[in-house]
């Protein structure tokens, strides 16, 4: 191997050759630096590559010829190795990055780039506290001149700050250094410790590196100082500011505080806290620059937290510490880079990279991997940091660690909605292609190490499972056109299914029929696009894959990872929308939220098992179940949109495109179900205080049902009626399932089919009508009856199917759910569910008449059918209903009994005649004969009667001797349910919207008072970063000095 | 399958009888109240008259197809409600089709009328069809809710959704039925009864002083008198419904005529005495009283 | 009472003679157009004439004249005065008072339709207020035969036989007479 | 007598303008295409009235005959004075529903229409459309002297004298007002009339159709409506 001192001394010796470099030979200079930098990564590649393949050992470098501490000790194990890497690879990008800058400020600035690479790498492999202390006055000294590289201005000013503050700190450790020699007698770390807390002698030695050290990495709130050089920095620089030099700083604390364990709580706590007060003020930034700053000060204390658990961490740590860091960097780096793209500093000028989907898809990769997302190392490394932390009874950390988590996610999904959703700056003058190719590298990176850490991961890699591949492989599809595109992924879809068929259970193969087969039958719809439609395919691939996933998976890893991978392609998805940027923004927050909880739920599960058997959740503690079933259940329940969590739901599903809301609501919702399901078949009685838990689900579905249907009676907007709706359904199959009886579930599974069935068809339906009127708004359309005539028919099944009216299939639900109800324990709840059926009925009466009857409109006279392609599948599910309706029994008969392994009680009894249960019995085939002869007859007789009725328009009508004025002022539909609103209004005033503004509020105000703190005066900086010290030694030492 | 030709004619003398019994009631009760109010009222035989007349109206205009299958629906529902519901306890043959299903069919069967109705209705384009269907729904949400509980309370109570079997744990005796063994229930469900009867204090959905006559302000001719048979026709199936839940049943066509005329009356009784009430109003009226009673019954189960 | 409020106008404003009618508390007062507003506005806001109870027209063809009524209320002491003004018949221009009473533009849109008075500025007023559809002059305008016209447009039913009432009656109660 | 200037002559020339909500108008679609609309045409079924025969048998329409005689349903419209005469039919005093005689709130429902007194032309209109929109066989009564000659509106320019030039009446009860016992007396003999099938005024209205309405829009200058109003 080639001895790492080289990277030190490359980077010096490159640095010395510049100064004899003619300066006007800006090329060879440019040249002899990208040369010393690549040198420097391929030799700090080469140990990682060895380490990785277990060719070598962990090497110790004496320096001077003498052992430590008599001499200076370089060391170069794994981590030392891997970060190395990381360091020099980020300044090689950079200085590509940069080139232009460099060559304008010639080989000068080029000699303190490759120092300060130098000096990084040193802190890295070095275990000797003055040599840290050198590299670090190195580093401040290096990066005081490169800030000097940005042509704003501020950077002067900032680049000053800096080094006034980086002086502080500087004599402080130099301070605590010396009483470190003093103390122990050697400057070498391996020497040092264990130190107990304490202040005084070696503890306060300590505690000065240590400190000195925390506040290189600016933590919350003494930071003021370095967040300057995030916002007025070369975007290349600051990329190795955020990504290289708190890599590089965070490893030196973490080769000190490897010393003392004792004093690991401090790291804890210093970390945490900055962890959740950087991504709380970065809430409220609109620089970018500037809010990456914050985002990294917040990452950097997520690892400080880590570092600070490593005593509980043992081996998993550097799993861990390393996957946020890796992510943490390559993201940071490729974010910051990426922004030197964007001509502005908004947070909405980056709508301009839409001009090359490569970028969005770039920014999309970014942003998942600081949010810890699959399949990024940082999502391995959190669920493993929860998995152990739970198991460690720092449940507390772990809540703290993932409320950070969700407002980082916050702020950074809605600056990605910016991205998309915003109006891109006219007159764009393209981006380079020398920044944009560092940029795609840094993409190639991000993914690659996303595969290395599922690799290494004790769990399965997302990466290499099949559905995924399959939806990632659209990536590489996107120029082919849309259609063939559909026609790959419906093959996709079905093909997966005959596959996997064999494997399901019954209930299983519900699911699978719904996402997999009735996924497809979505996907004809989307034949009506043309075009490539870029960005379609990839995320509904993704959810449908997640989807795929989720109802096979066996352990909670491959249902987490399922569970996120679908959340992350229908937010997408659901962003695709014309005006559903605010809406997808809410729907992420609220999944990340409710995923945060199921990752709580099973690490705490999971009790430090890993793998853990989604069926070992029957066998969790009895003290740790009802905390489990109530993260669990809180988590699905965010995907069924009950009442309480169900904001983000009208606008996603509303403002989703035509073909998109369908496959959110009539396939995603079931995800939720499906999670409550398994939930409640392995810990489906817990108990909680001596009340069984599934009592609260009934009362959740019941309220969800009611109140939803309550409010989507009071909705204009077609779609958001539908979408209220759902939230209704979900509650019915919320509160069915938690029935807990044999009927009860098989009323789920009944829900779980029709609501798939008539919900996607209604979706389709009114988005055909929007594709002709191009409005949602129901009272700008009516008597539409004749001219679109086959949208009619479905939204007409559909309500019939949906409002439980016999003889087609909702009414088979109606039927189960009184059964189901004969032997449930509770009363109360089910009023309410009596009461939300005929609501049903009010808001599907105004959907179909509201568009559909009523006085047709003067610019929809002469509209034509909804486009073919959305009727295929509307005609198809009409079918389907009607199929279901006669014979219920082909698809219930297999789950009825498959439920009977569960509830052998109350079954139904399937015979010729009918179906029977417990209490009552009901033949399908019998009503549909008899109402079908009774209606024919009608019918025969009334034609035989009336069959010379003379047709007329639709201003023939006996308007008390009047004539109508126009359409619009007959067409009765606006406010179509005063009277009920005026009676039942109240109920619906909007809470819960108001509750969770408030919380939102809560945050952005506190973001607000908090930026007070920073002034932006360099004195003000240092006061505080002194004030941080003297805080934090007074709090340490209990105020006992 | 094969066609069981008995049954459907025992099924199409029940219509039979139903509706004829069903003109001469409604006829009878417009007497009586009449006289009450110093009249003679009526003929007896008014409603024939009246619906011969609207099926020999010689012009007739359409307003499309769902305005042509209204009152289809309507009818439909109607038929289909009496013939789902044993008729006759005791006799296979007045059963009729309550072979194909339980209370829980008759309980959901009673909105396909409705249901197309409204449609049919609604496609003529008069607002004022509109409002009353809007008036109509919003009422009957509310309005059957006291039903379904007291159906829900008295399920419980005899451990079956069959009405047959409901009908048979009431005979034996006038204290065998629901109303003395669950009044509660009874009572809850009356307020179902006298809200969705389609009278005073509930029949602002068809207020001619407001908004002509509501859902049917085109209708006319055929369509009109396919409603009028439903008109006759619905209460009564809807009445057999409460007889048999509640009043014992009946064993016989006389003792059939009897209660349901009874039954009907109440609604009847009730009407005359107060003015209407407005759809908030009864909204208000069926959660302040009816749905307390109801929660009650199904307490008390 | 009434004196007293006309002696104080008729100190600022030139007003005709006070005109006392058969009942307490009713007179009319001419005034010439450009008072109309002034008086108005101070019958209003200072004399407590809060109440505008009609707005009419005559046709006083002989004199060309048209002659606007204003006709006022004091509810507080009940007392009526109305306004008389002329205009010229074939000059017939009205200025509009909607904005001191917002219901004065229903009686001069009725003006408008029925005696052809134009109100420029008031709401409406030139939309249909009772006919409908209606082309010829303004029927109550004097020169409008409303018999001729009725005669012109609806035929009489043949053998309709028209009587004095005087006449009528008198034969009939004493025909010996 | 009352003095007629012999000079005055009514005003035949002016034209009433198209109503603006029936003028034909441009319209932009959701696709922004632009179209024409026709209000009359679009919104108004043009079809003429037709002439409906008779049953073929002689004893069903016979039958059908004394039904509808029976089964009077009349149009709750007052047109005039005479509205107030025909409330106290329906109480314990007069009760008309012992005749079969009922009062419906639509047109679509009812098939005898009062015209209870004075006419005005604007009512006409209302009258018009209200009598078409009723199905047949519809029959038409007039009641009080104003709708036979004019009654004590005779000189007025704007009410009309004789109905039967604007509907076909089948009866005509006079007076002025008529009592409601007189209105009785009227029920009786339109029933009378059309057991013996000579109540075939909708038949009648159809088959002159063109004279009906030459008359109707000589009086109503803004005819703002479809030839027939279904």
């Amino acid at each position: 191997m080639v001895s790492p001192i080289l990277i030190i001394a490359i980077g010096l010796g490159a640095a010395f050759l510049l100064g004899f470099v003619n300066e006007d030979r800006k090329g060879i200079a440019f040249a002899l630096t990208l040369a010393a930098l690549a040198a420097m990564s391929l030799i700090a590649l080469g140990w990682t590559l060895a380490f990785a393949a277990g060719n070598a050992q962990t090497a110790d470098i004496l320096t001077a010829g003498f052992p430590p501490p008599f001499a200076i000790n370089l060391r170069m194990g794994p981590a030392e190795a891997a970060l190395s890497l990381l360091v020099a690879a980020t300044g090689f990008l950079s200085a590509i990055y940069m080139r232009d800058a460099l060559y304008r400020h010639g080989r000068r600035a080029m000699a303190v780039l490759l120092v300060a690479i130098m000096a990084l790498t040193g802190i890295v492999m070095t275990r000797d506290i003055f040599n840290l202390f050198v590299f670090f006055e190195l580093i401040v000294i290096a990066t005081g001149g490169l800030v000097l590289l940005s042509e704003d201005r501020r950077a002067l000013a900032a680049g000053f700050k800096y080094l006034v503050v980086a002086q502080v700190i500087s004599i402080m450790l130099l301070i605590g250094i010396a009483f470190v020699y003093h103390a122990m007698g050697s400057l070498n770390i391996d020497d040092i410790g264990p130190v107990a807390l304490g202040f005084s002698g070696a503890g306060l030695a300590l505690f000065l590196v240590l400190v000195a050290l925390f506040l290189e990495l600016k933590p919350f709130p003494a930071n003021g100082w370095a967040l300057d050089i995030y916002e007025s920095a070369h975007p290349g620089f600051s990329a190795i500011f955020s990504a290289a030099s708190g890599s590089a700083a965070l490893f030196a604390a973490d080769k000190v505080l490897a010393t003392s364990p004792a004093w690991l709580p401090l790291a804890t706590a210093i970390g945490i806290i900055t962890f959740i007060g950087a991504n709380i003020l970065a809430l409220r930034q609109n620089n970018d620059r500037r809010l990456l700053g914050y985002s990294s000060v917040a990452q950097i204390g997520l690892l400080l937290t880590i570092v600070g658990q490593r005593d509980l961490l043992g081996d998993s740590y550097l799993f861990i510490a390393g996957g946020v860091l890796v992510a943490h960097a390559i993201a940071k780096a490729g974010l910051f880079w990426m922004s030197g793209l964007v001509g502005h500093r908004d947070l909405k000028d980056w709508a301009v990279l839409r001009a090359n989907p490569v970028l969005i898809f770039a920014f999309a990769t970014f942003v998942a991997m600081l949010v810890g997302l699959p399949p990024f190392p940082g999502f391995y490394a959190k669920w493993d940091l929860a998995h152990i932390l739970m198991a460690g009874d720092r449940a507390w950390l772990v809540a703290l660690i993932l409320i950070g988590a969700l407002i980082e996610a916050g702020y950074l999904f809605r600056w990605f909605g910016f991205a998309t959703k915003r109006e891109a700056p006219e007159g764009f003058p393209g981006f380079s292609v020398n920044k944009m190719g560092i940029v795609f590298v840094t993409l190639l990176a991000g993914w690659t190490s996303g595969w290395i850490w599922g690799d290494l991961s004790a769990n399965p890699n997302v990466l290499s499972m099949v559905p995924v591949l399959f939806a990632l492989a659209f990536l590489v599809l996107e120029p082919l056109p849309a259609r063939i595109k559909n026609l790959i992924a419906i093959a996709g879809l079905v093909g997966w299914f005959v596959f996997r068929y064999p494997a399901y259970d019954p209930l299983q193969l519900v699911f699978a029929i719904i996402i997999l087969v009735g996924g497809a039958v979505i996907f004809l719809a989307s034949f009506n696009w043309q075009g490539r439609r870029l960005g379609f395919y990839p995320p509904a691939m993704l959810m449908y894959a997640g989807l795929a996933m989720l109802i096979e998976a066996e352990t909670s890893f491959t249902f987490f990872a399922s569970w996120e991978i679908l959340t992350l392609g229908s937010y997408f998805l659901i962003l695709r929308g014309k005006m559903s940027e605010p809406h997808a923004l809410s729907y992420i927050a609220f999944s990340l939220g409710g995923a945060f909880a199921i990752l709580a739920g099973f690490a705490l599960a999971a009790n430090g098992t890993q793998p853990f058997e989604m069926a070992a959740l029957a066998d969790v503690a009895q003290t740790a179940a009802p905390y489990v079933f109530i993260l669990l259940a809180v988590g699905f329940m965010t995907k069924t949109a009950s009442i309480g969590l169900h904001i983000w739901l009208p606008g996603a599903h509303a403002e989703a495109e035509t073909d998109v809301s369908p496959m959110v609501s009539g396939i995603l919702l079931k995800a939720g179900l499906f999670g409550l399901w398994v939930l409640l078949m392995h810990m489906g009685q817990t108990q909680f205080y001596g009340i069984n838990l599934t009592y609260f689900l009934v009362w959740i579905g019941a309220i969800s049902a009611f109140l939803g249907g309550l409010m989507a009676i009071f909705q204009e907007d077609a779609k958001r009626l539908l979408a209220y709706s759902s939230i209704s359904q979900m509650g019915y199959a919320l509160f069915s399932l938690a029935l807990m009886n044999h009927l009860g579930w098989l009323l789920a599974l009944m829900f779980v089919i029709n609501h798939y069935v008539y919900k996607s068809m209604l979706f389709l339906a009114v988005g055909g009508v929007y594709a002709r009127t191009h409005t949602k708004l129901m009272y700008k359309m009516g008597g539409l009856i004749t001219l679109m005539p086959f949208s009619f028919v479905s939204v007409l099944i559909g309500i019939i199917a949906m409002s439980g009216v016999p003889p087609l299939s909702g009414f088979g639900g109606r039927w189960v759910f009184y059964n189901a109800i004969m032997t449930a324990d509770m009363r109360l709840p089910i009023i309410l569910i009596f009461l939300s059926g005929p609501i049903g009925f009010l808001y599907l009466f105004r959907l179909i008449h509201s568009i559909f009857l009523g006085q047709l409109k003067d610019e929809h006279r002469k509209l034509k059918e909804a486009p073919f392609w959305l009727l295929v599948p509307q005609m198809i599910f009409v079918l389907f209903l009607l199929a279901f309706a006669v014979v219920p029994g082909l698809i219930l008969r297999r789950v009825d009994a498959y439920i009977s392994t569960f509830f052998p009680e109350g079954g139904l009894e399937w015979t010729s005649g009918g179906i029977i249960s417990e209490f009552g019995y009901w033949n399908p085939v019998a009503i549909m004969l008899v109402i079908g002869v009774i209606f024919v007859s009608v019918f025969l007789l009334l034609l035989w009667m009336n069959h010379d009725a003379q047709k007329v328009k639709q201003f023939n009508i006996g308007f008390a001797g009047e004539r109508p004025y126009r359409p619009e002022t007959t067409h009765f539909a606006w406010n179509f349910f005063a009277p009920y609103r005026k009676a039942m209004g109240f109920l619906v005033l909007p809470v819960v919207t108001t509750f969770w503004n408030a919380v939102t509020d809560v945050l952005h105000e506190t973001a607000d008072f908090a930026r007070k703190f920073y002034t932006g005066n360099g004195q003000t900086y240092a006061l505080q970063a002194l004030g941080f010290v003297v805080v934090l030694f007074l709090i340490g030492s209990g105020g006992t000095p | 399958m094969s066609i069981d030709w008995p049954r459907i004619g025992y099924a199409a003398l029940t219509l039979f009888i139903v509706i004829n019994y069903g003109m001469i009631m409604t006829a009878l009760v417009r007497k009586i109240g009449a006289r009450v109010s110093g009249r003679y009222g009526i003929r007896i035989y008014q409603n024939y008259i009246d619906l011969v007349k609207n099926i020999a109206l010689r012009s007739k205009i359409t307003h499309g197809v769902m305005y042509y299958l209204g009152p289809v629906f309507r009818l439909t529902g109607g038929v289909g409600l009496l013939l789902f519901v044993p008729t006759i306890y005791g006799s296979a043959m007045w059963s009729n089709f309550s072979f194909a299903g339980d209370l829980v069919l008759a309980l959901y069967f009673v909105f396909f009328g409705t249901l197309g109705m409204a449609l049919g209705a609604a496609e003529s384009g008069h607002p004022y069809s509109a409002i009353g269907i809007t008036r109509g729904l919003s009422q009957v949400t509310v309005a059957e809710l006291p039903l379904a509980l007291a159906v829900f309370a008295i399920s419980l109570q005899y451990q079956t959704l069959n009405i047959t079997d409901i009908v048979a744990a009431q005979q034996g005796g006038i204290f065998n039925w629901t109303l003395f063994t669950n009044p509660v229930a009874t009572l809850a469900a009356l307020f179902a009864f006298v809200g969705t009867m389609m009278r005073s204090p509930f029949d602002v959905v068809i207020a001619p002083q407001e908004i002509p006559i509501g859902p049917p302000t085109e209708y006319h001719s055929s369509y009109l008198a396919l409603m009028q048979t439903n008109r006759v026709l619905f209460p009564i199936a809807k009445t057999v419904i409460y007889m048999n839940l509640f009043f014992g049943g009946a064993t016989n066509w006389f003792e059939f005529a009897i209660k349901v005329f009874a039954i009907y009356m109440i609604s009847v009784l009730v009407g005359v005495v107060h003015p209407r009430f407005r759809v908030e109003q009864s909204i208000t009226f069926f959660l302040k009283w009816g749905l307390p009673v109801g929660v009650l019954a199904i307490l008390l189960v | 009472m009434m004196q007293a409020i006309y002696d104080r106008l008729k100190d600022r404003f030139q007003l005709g003679a006070l005109d006392v009618r058969s009942r307490k508390g009713l007179a009319f007062v001419d005034l010439r157009r450009e008072f109309l507003r002034p008086v108005l506005t101070e019958l209003r806001d200072v004399e407590g004439f809060t109440h505008l109870i009609l707005l009419t027209a005559v046709d006083w063809i002989e004199d060309e004249r048209f002659q606007l009524t204003y006709l006022l209320n004091n509810r507080q002491k009940n007392l009526d005065l109305g306004l008389r003004l002329r205009l010229d018949r074939n000059l017939a221009i009205g200025e509009t008072i909607h904005d001191l009473w917002p219901t004065a533009a229903t009686y001069q849109r009725e003006l408008r339709e029925m005696f052809g008075i134009a109100f420029p500025g008031s709401p409406r007023v030139d939309e249909e207020f009772i006919l409908e559809g209606w082309t010829d002059m303004p029927p109550y305008r004097r020169d409008f035969d409303t018999l001729a016209y009725s005669q012109q447009t609806h035929a009489d039913r043949e053998g309709r036989e028209t009587s004095d009432p005087r006449e009528f009656m008198k034969q009939i109660l004493y025909p010996k007479d | 007598m009352k003095h007629m200037d012999p000079n005055f002559r009514k005003d035949t020339k002016t034209e009433f303008p198209q109503r603006e909500e029936l003028k034909p108008r441009k319209v932009t679609t959701p696709d922004g295409q632009v179209i024409d609309i026709e209000p009359l045409q679009d919104y108004f079924c043009q079809e003429p009235p037709k002439v409906h025969q008779k049953s073929y048998f002689k004893i069903v329409e016979d039958f059908y005959n004394w039904c509808r005689a029976e089964s009077l349903w009349i149009l709750a419209f007052g047109t005039g004075c005479g509205a107030i005469e025909m409330r106290p039919l329906m109480t314990p005093r007069f009760d008309a529903y012992r005749y079969g005689i009922q009062w419906r709130a639509t047109p679509r429902q009812a098939n005898l229409l009062m015209i209870s007194g004075y006419l005005s032309v604007k009512t006409l209109k209302r009258a018009i459309r209200t009598y078409e929109q009723m199905q047949g066989p519809k029959y038409v009564v007039g009641l009080g002297s104003c709708t036979i000659n004019g009654g004590m509106y005779w000189d007025s320019y704007n009410t009309i004298k004789k109905l039967e030039e604007y509907l076909p009446v089948d009866l005509y009860i006079a007076g002025c007002m008529p009592r409601p016992e007189a209105l009785l007396a009227g029920f009786m003999e339109l029933k009378k009339k059309i057991k013996a099938g000579n109540a075939e005024g909708a038949n009648k209205y159809a088959e002159k159709f063109d004279w009906y309405k030459a008359n109707q829009k000589a009086v109503i200058k803004d005819w703002d409506m479809p030839d027939y109003n279904w």
